[in-house]
């Protein structure tokens, strides 16, 4: 296990870790207010879409990732106008728009683009950079911590940061502030917080608003960082797994960033461990280690974590007359 | 007076479920006008692909058989209050159980193969639906991370089988080899010409027998009632000395074996063989199927039959307006599951608005009436 | 001062104004309000006079809590005015109420379970959107609030670990650190000890010595009689009558209430028990959290005899219940029914209680005894669904099951008399005959009790009581847990006394005086001992 | 009319649906005619659309794809007078003609060029899912590395398990950079969609990528090395040309090596100045060796096995 190995690990890591992170984190929004969100795939890849079409037209990388965002956040609304206004089922809500956005996404790219529902390949100023971060390169020299700070932390697209800053911030919000406070309150008892004075609909909007921006940034991740252009269905699922990541971490904030840390870790493990001889087994087939990070997941769960006992008024529509 | 009454059942049942669906293919016809095609000739064109013709009602019921088996897979789940999104992964790997005794059988007689193979599928469904439910009940594991863990699980162990394992040799396709007849489940069109050559089959026998099946085990067993006790409150189900643990495990087992008859209908009754991704997310439109369908098997057969429908539709859309791509049948059941499952409130305050009204005007009348009679 | 210039003030402000214009704090006219078919409120007229403690009362159902719902506006009535100190209010929302200075303790608390008391507290109530000012502004108010009415509470507590008698100190200092000068409180003694009833009172007391106004909901008559300066009787849906307290007697109110004559003191007589039946050894009950609540518990009940387990709310009876029944393991310890020892083990050890023939109505009849979204049939038959007069096999004979049910409606006139409903709309004191229905009806050894008649109105409780001694003259052996000190003394012939987690005393009910019994329940007894 | 057929993947895989859609694209033009094609969302699609076509009187009807066998040994027989082409798998039947690749041999090829241009001495390949068909083009891939320099390393690596893989181009990224991360200075993609997410991260690192199936060079001039194209196209245009009329129609085993032009490798002015004089002649040369058969290819999918 030679240092440029763990270096590439960590980097690795840090990349896949960050779109469940933004997801896993829009998430938590959701369903501390009580509204379940399986529809973040769909937010994503909504977001992805609109993104990489935005920046592929203007050739403006920012404008893309606003409207990203937006879209994410329209998607959003609709959902939560299903499960909030309309008080419909919240599971067939995410399922809907998870569909719609994967259809539509590809639908659209087809008609503007027709390459298949691809965006055109994103270059130069139409996707984003990495940015290093300050000294990355004096400091290089520092034993240890030289390589960690220069090769791992620095040299992200500027996402991953915003990831990594959501985490603490989130954790502020929800645990330090009235939002924050009002939010915890109505996923878990909405009548509370009714006969509070504060109105339960209000809050969830606001709640889901966020959880737009979110999975918008996840989302754009994809499409505009670490991928150079829209492809169909090209989050691949993550949205489930960051949805996994949240319910792991028992929908707390710090815990979610190490559990998507970890699933980030696994998957990069994953990918090296492909037709390498290991210690004592030798080479196991491919598909044994490429599904090791979700045999890992189960084990962990089933091993350390215990029972997830979610936010108490999830998943019910508020009524307050029968 | 804004005082509201519930709505009729009939309105409940049927009316309000009608309105919805209309509007879904209106906003459908949106994206069809887009593409500058007329919408209510492709709206025409997928009801007659789906029920205008043999072959097309054949497929309809084919795709249906899949959907009925993963829609109420999911709702037997869903009644014990688990939330079982696995029956992609469930009905996978039953494919497993399905062709190994089909193989071994398939120089006997089909009659003694399909009741074999269903038993197979059957339990290798139910394992994979039952480790989850085991996690849960003793390890408090939640069954929906699981459950999307044990999808991507089974699709690396189906990779591996399909490419390593079962491969047959003179293919470049990672699939099993083709089953002789005596592992073939009998196609409908054998007896019924009508059906053309629609790949529509015994299974589907089994299937609307599985829809009885599952009404009796909830609302006539001694087992669903204690079922739907634990999903409608746990801590009663405790108190009234069920084993939670043990039932959570029941559940998720049925739950697995029912998704697992997707492989009878696709390896049995259709590929003949096993080939990659064969489920082809039924599980998924399953979960639409059952909260669409309300849990209920009516529900779900009919959800079912919509959906089949669909996928048959749009393929003959397809054919017929070459410019309708996949997608776009795609995002037209997607607009489905949002105005019939998600928004089916949209409609319902104006239309109880609407009854008051009625039953108020004939109130009036009535009494009306009355005073001019007792006058008279 | 005009209207919509009051309705500017912050609450604060409206409470610093005692004794203003109207001698009216609230007037009704006209109230009406329904649910779907149900109409719960009819024409509801009633006037509160300023600074007085004014009392409700009304079977279970009659819509006392729905009335003061929409006066706090959580419901919108159909139609009919509100007036909050002589001014014409439309109150769409809490936060309108509030504003007006209207302050409710809900029948089931509106707490957060897994937040302190002090978010509790501000929830809705924060003056800025960062925390930590309101937090320590809070934190000091509430200190000193609870100095002045002397409800204490740890402002740090989670909800989940506090008694229910500290909750509804929480919900009192809720709506005070809001200002409320008008206090709405529903059958906020149901979950205390009379020593917290008693209380709560001189809190209410001073209060009202505020010039406050205080609306009390309550089925207890004895409360009524104790602190209410007026008090109106409600009957389905309907405002009976007002009464002034000190012209009428508990006799004529329950009257009122139930439409015929009620008894108010059970008579029974005096008890001639057999071989025990029930044998309690040495158990002790622990937690998920390692925490021993039942310590080392020993006594047994005999055939046609009622022991009482009296005991402040949360010093292990519940837990004790529910491992005598089967529900959770015990830690240690044995259980005997007629000899014969009960196996715990397994998460289903409840139905091997019951086989034993072990009856147990629980305490919570929402949270445990009931699924309230199933037609009451359906419930007449929880946890002994699998037995054979039900169906042999793996079927499910309803039509027996809703044969039997019909039978027990009847027999224990549960209204409305319908099986194919669904529980939820049963009120409080249905639901709890449902639940005491199936227990009673069968051939039963043991007889175990939890909170019979909490949130019951009178007709209910007389009803319950009468069932639970006919069960000990049909020689059945009766474990009766109960916080309500004279119904343990007037139900039990023998009474044991639960402090933290011990039993620390037996008394006679003849004999023994509230007092002795209040101290041995504040675990008095044991001080002595120990010294 | 004539009428194609794509495979699950979709018109636009990038890959070689996307190169038979070329192709009929060409013919079109070419010809000024008009065709008919469809995208199956199911394998239970595949039956239904032969027979369609066929009904319709479409002919020739051409399908792209190793899944076909089954589909068409069912459905040809019902249409004899219809001429049926079936590429990547072979269905013995009078009115079909099968069109195979020698994917190995091309893919030799680049390998080779992989091996030559590769400093680290480290190479890479990344498939879309681990099938037979793309162990073919690594093991060919593997075979002609290794036929340059014998103590070459190259590494094998699969973007996933699910339909996804073929359109996962973040993963297929991210194993690109892990091969890099381990010394690879030359990957091959042959994963379909996902590829592009291959050819991307190459070029960020600054490392040749080598295209597959259609000649993809022009999507990251300087970076993509070459492309080991398989002229699916051509194969679909002259199919639409010939093989509509019986008298131009070659019923039986069509094998499209390198001495029919059936696969190679693709210079243009975009790569052409990455790749020098003698790489090119020596490339040329292993070529002519491998058509005369003096070298022999190992082709993975006789026996399951690879030498490299
Ligand atoms: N949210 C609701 N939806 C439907 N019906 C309701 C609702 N709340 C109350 N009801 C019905 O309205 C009637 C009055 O209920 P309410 O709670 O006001 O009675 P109550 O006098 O408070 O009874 P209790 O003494 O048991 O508290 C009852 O029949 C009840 O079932
Ligand atoms: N009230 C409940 N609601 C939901 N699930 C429950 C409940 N009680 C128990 N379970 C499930 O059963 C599992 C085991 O039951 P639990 O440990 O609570 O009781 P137990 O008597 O210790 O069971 P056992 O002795 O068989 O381990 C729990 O981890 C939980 O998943
Ligand atoms: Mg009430
Ligand atoms: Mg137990």
């Amino acid at each position: 296990m030679d240092i440029d190995l763990i270096l590439s690990m960590a980097n690795a890591t840090l990349r896949l870790a960050t779109p469940l992170l933004l997801a896993a984190l829009a998430g938590l929004y959701s369903e501390r207010s009580g509204i379940f969100d399986i529809g973040l795939e769909g937010k994503m890849l909504a977001s992805a879409f609109a993104a990489a079409t935005v920046a592929a037209v203007t050739g403006n990388v920012w404008l893309g990732l606003l409207v990203g965002v937006i879209v994410s956040i329209l998607t959003t609304m609709l959902q939560g106008f299903a499960s909030i206004t309309l008080k419909g089922n919240q599971m067939i809500a995410g399922v809907a728009v998870t569909m719609l956005a994967a259809g539509m996404t590809t639908f659209l790219g087809q008609t503007w683009f027709s390459q298949g529902g691809r965006t055109p390949q994103l270059r130069g100023d139409s996707r984003l950079q990495q940015i290093d971060l300050p000294f990355a390169d004096q400091l290089a020299g520092v034993p240890i911590l030289g390589p960690i700070y220069s090769e791992v932390l620095s040299g992200h697209y500027i996402l991953v940061y915003v990831a990594f800053l959501a985490v603490p911030l989130t954790a502020y919000v929800l645990y330090r502030t009235r939002f924050g406070l009002r939010l915890r309150a109505v996923g878990e008892n909405p009548k509370a917080v009714d006969t509070a004075g504060i109105s339960v609909t209000m809050q969830r909007y606001q709640a889901i608003f966020i959880t737009g921006i979110l999975a918008g940034l996840s989302g754009a991740y994809f499409s505009i960082a670490q991928g150079a252009g829209f492809g169909n269905e090209m989050t691949a699922g993550k949205g489930y797994v960051a949805l996994a990541a949240l319910i792991f971490s028992k929908w707390r904030p710090v815990p979610v960033m190490f559990t998507c840390l970890l699933f980030g870790f696994l998957d990069a493990l994953q990918i090296r461990m492909q037709n390498v001889d290991l210690p004592i087994v030798g080479q196991v087939p491919v598909q044994a280690v490429q599904a090791l990070p979700y045999i890992l997941t189960v084990v962990l769960l089933a091993g350390f974590i215990g029972k997830a006992v979610g936010p108490r008024a999830g998943g019910v529509p508020y009524v307050k007359e029968r | 007076m804004s005082a509201r009454r519930p709505l009729p059942r009939w309105a409940d049942i049927l009316l309000l479920p009608a309105i919805n669906l209309a509007m879904a293919f209106l906003i459908s016809g949106l994206v069809v006008l887009m593409i500058g095609e007329n919408p209510l000739y492709a709206v025409q064109v997928i009801l007659y692909g789906a029920f205008g013709y043999g072959d097309g009602v054949g497929y309809t019921l084919y795709y249906a058989t899949n959907f009925i088996f993963t829609g109420l897979a999911f709702a037997i789940a869903a009644h014990a209050g688990l939330f079982n999104i696995g029956g992609n992964g469930q009905a996978y790997v039953a494919g497993l159980g399905a062709i190994l005794v089909a193989l071994a059988l398939d120089q006997t007689h089909w009659l003694i193969t399909m009741p074999l193979a269903m038993i197979a599928a059957g339990v290798f469904g139910g394992i994979w639906g039952l480790i989850p439910g085991y996690l849960q009940a003793k390890r408090g594991s939640h069954v929906v991370i699981t459950t999307i863990m044990f999808n991507f699980i089974a699709a690396a162990l189906m990779v591996y089988m399909l490419n390593r394992v079962l491969k047959a040799p003179n293919t470049m396709a990672p699939e099993s080899e083709t089953l002789d007849i005596g592992g073939r489940v009998p196609q409908l069109r054998e007896f019924i010409p009508f059906f053309g050559y629609s790949p529509v089959n015994l299974t589907i026998v089994v299937a609307i027998a599985f829809l009885v099946g599952a009404y009796i085990l909830i609302w006539r067993t001694k087992l669903g009632y204690q079922l739907r006790t634990l999903g409608h409150n746990p801590v009663a189900s405790r108190y009234a000395g069920m084993s939670n643990s043990k039932l959570i495990m029941i559940a998720m087992t049925l739950s697995g074996a029912c998704a697992g008859m997707v492989a009878i209908n696709e390896v049995l009754g259709v590929q003949n063989r096993l080939v990659l991704d064969f489920v082809a997310d039924a599980g998924f439109v399953g979960i639409a199927v059952a909260l669409i369908g309300r849990n209920h098997p009516i529900g779900i057969g009919l959800a079912a039959v919509l959906f089949g429908a669909l996928y048959q539709g749009g393929q003959e859309l397809q054919f017929v307006i070459p410019a309708v791509t996949r997608e776009m049948i795609e995002v037209i059941q997607a607009l489905i599951i949002l105005f019939t499952g998600a928004m089916e409130g949209l409609f319902r305050p104006a239309l109880e608005r609407g009854f008051v009204l009625m039953s108020v005007e004939q109130k009036a009348e009535a009494t009306a009436r009355a005073t001019v009679d007792s006058e008279s | 001062m005009s209207a919509d210039n009051e309705k500017q003030q912050r609450p604060d402000s409206a409470a610093a104004r005692p004794g203003a214009r109207s001698e009216w704090a609230i007037e009704l006219e006209k109230i009406n309000k329904s649910f779907g078919a149900v109409h719960a409120n009819k024409d509801i007229d009633l006037k509160v006079r300023r600074g007085t403690i004014h009392g409700i009362v009304g079977e279970n159902g009659a819509g006392k809590s729905t009335l003061m719902s929409i006066l706090y506006g959580f419901y919108t009535a159909d139609s009919g005015t509100i007036r909050v100190n002589g001014e014409p209010h439309a109150i769409t929302d809490s936060r309108h109420a509030l504003a007006l200075g209207i302050g409710m303790v809900h029948q089931h608390f509106m707490l957060v379970d897994n937040m302190t008391v002090l978010d509790n507290v501000i929830l809705g109530a924060e003056d800025s959107p960062f925390l930590n000012k309101t937090l320590s502004r809070a934190r000091q108010q509430l200190i000193k609030l609870g100095e002045e009415y002397s409800l204490e509470v740890d402002p740090d507590a989670l909800i989940e670990n506090i008694s229910v008698g500290q909750q509804q100190r929480v919900e009192i200092l809720k709506a005070l650190f809001r200002g409320a000068d008008i206090l709405i409180l529903d059958e906020p003694t149901g979950v205390l000890t009379p020593a917290e009833a008693d209380h709560l009172f001189r809190v209410l007391e001073t209060l009202r010595a505020e010039g406050k106004t205080v609306i009390l909901i309550t089925h207890k008559l004895r409360e009524i009689m104790a602190i209410t300066d007026e008090v109106s009787v409600m009957r389905q849906g309907e405002m009976v009558e007002t009464l002034q307290t000190k012209d009428t007697n508990p006799e004529q109110i329950a009257e009122l209430m139930v439409g015929r004559r009620v008894l108010l003191q059970v008579e029974k007589q005096p008890a001639t028990p057999g071989g025990v039946v029930l044998e309690v050894e040495n158990l002790s009950v622990r937690d998920r959290l390692g925490v021993d609540r039942v310590k080392d518990v020993s006594f047994s009940v005999r055939a046609g005899e009622i022991v009482g387990i009296a005991g402040v709310a949360g010093n292990g009876q519940s837990e004790l219940l529910e491992a005598i029944s089967g529900i959770s393991d015990p830690h240690s310890g044995s259980v005997r029914i007629n000899g014969q020892t009960l196996d715990m083990r397994g998460d289903d050890g409840a139905a091997r209680a019951r086989r034993a023939g072990l009856a147990h109505v629980p305490e919570d009849r929402h949270r445990m005894g009931l699924v309230v979204t199933f037609e009451e049939w359906e419930n007449s038959i929880l946890g002994y669904e699998t037995y054979p007069n039900y169906g042999k096999g793996a079927i499910l004979d309803s039509a027996a099951a809703q044969a039997e049910a019909q039978k027990r409606i009847e027999m224990f006139d549960i209204r409305p008399a319908n099986i194919k409903l669904k529980t939820a709309n049963f009120s409080g004191g249905n639901q709890q005959k449902i639940v005491l229905a199936r227990e009673m009806d069968r051939d039963l050894e043991v007889l175990v009790v939890g909170q019979p008649t909490r949130g019951v109105d009178i007709g209910a409780i007389e009803f319950i009581h009468k069932q639970i001694i006919k069960m000990r003259d049909a020689g059945k052996a009766v474990l009766l847990v109960s916080v309500e000190l004279d119904e343990i003394r007037s139900l039990s012939d023998r009474i044991l006394v639960m402090f933290d987690g011990k039993l620390v005393g037996e008394a006679d009910p003849q004999t023994a005086s509230e007092r002795d019994l209040g101290m041995m329940m504040a675990g008095v007894e044991q001080a002595e001992a120990a010294e | 009319d004539p009428a194609i057929i794509y495979d699950l993947g979709g018109k636009f895989d990038k890959s070689f649906n996307e190169a038979a859609y070329n192709g009929a694209q060409a013919w079109a033009e070419e010809t000024g005619g008009n065709y008919l094609d469809f995208e199956l969302q199911n394998d239970a699609q595949r039956e239904q659309a032969l027979r369609r076509f066929a009904g319709q009187g479409a002919n020739p009807i051409v399908m792209a794809g190793f899944s076909w066998t089954a589909a068409l040994e069912a459905v040809a027989p019902e249409f004899p007078d219809t001429n049926f082409v079936v590429i990547d798998t072979v269905v013995d039947q009078p009115n079909v003609q099968s069109i195979l690749f020698d994917e190995h041999t091309g893919s030799f090829l680049v390998g080779a060029l992989a091996a030559m241009k590769s400093e680290t001495g480290t190479v890479a390949f990344i498939g879309g899912m681990d099938v037979p068909l793309i162990h073919k083009f690594y093991c060919g891939y593997a075979q002609g590395a290794n036929h340059v320099d014998e103590d070459i390393n190259v590494i094998e690596n699969y973007t996933g398990t699910t339909p996804a893989a073929w359109n996962d181009p973040v993963t297929a990224g991210e194993l690109t950079q892990a091969a890099i991360d381990s010394g690879a200075d030359v990957i091959f993609a042959a994963a379909g969609g996902s590829g592009l997410g291959v050819l991307q991260t190459a070029d960020d690192e600054g490392v040749y990528s080598i295209g597959v199936d259609s000649n993809q060079n022009y999507l990251h001039p300087g970076s993509v090395l070459t492309s080991m194209v398989k002229r699916v196209d051509t194969a679909v245009q002259d199919s639409f040309n010939n093989s509509g009329d019986d008298e131009t129609f070659e019923p039986g085993l069509t094998i499209l090596g390198l001495a029919e032009d059936g696969v190679g490798y693709a210079v243009d002015e975009n790569n052409e100045s990455e790749i020098s004089d003698e790489q090119m002649s020596e490339l040329e040369s292993l070529e002519q060796q491998i058509i005369d058969g003096e070298i022999e290819v190992h082709d993975y999918t006789t026996d399951s096995s690879c030498p490299a």
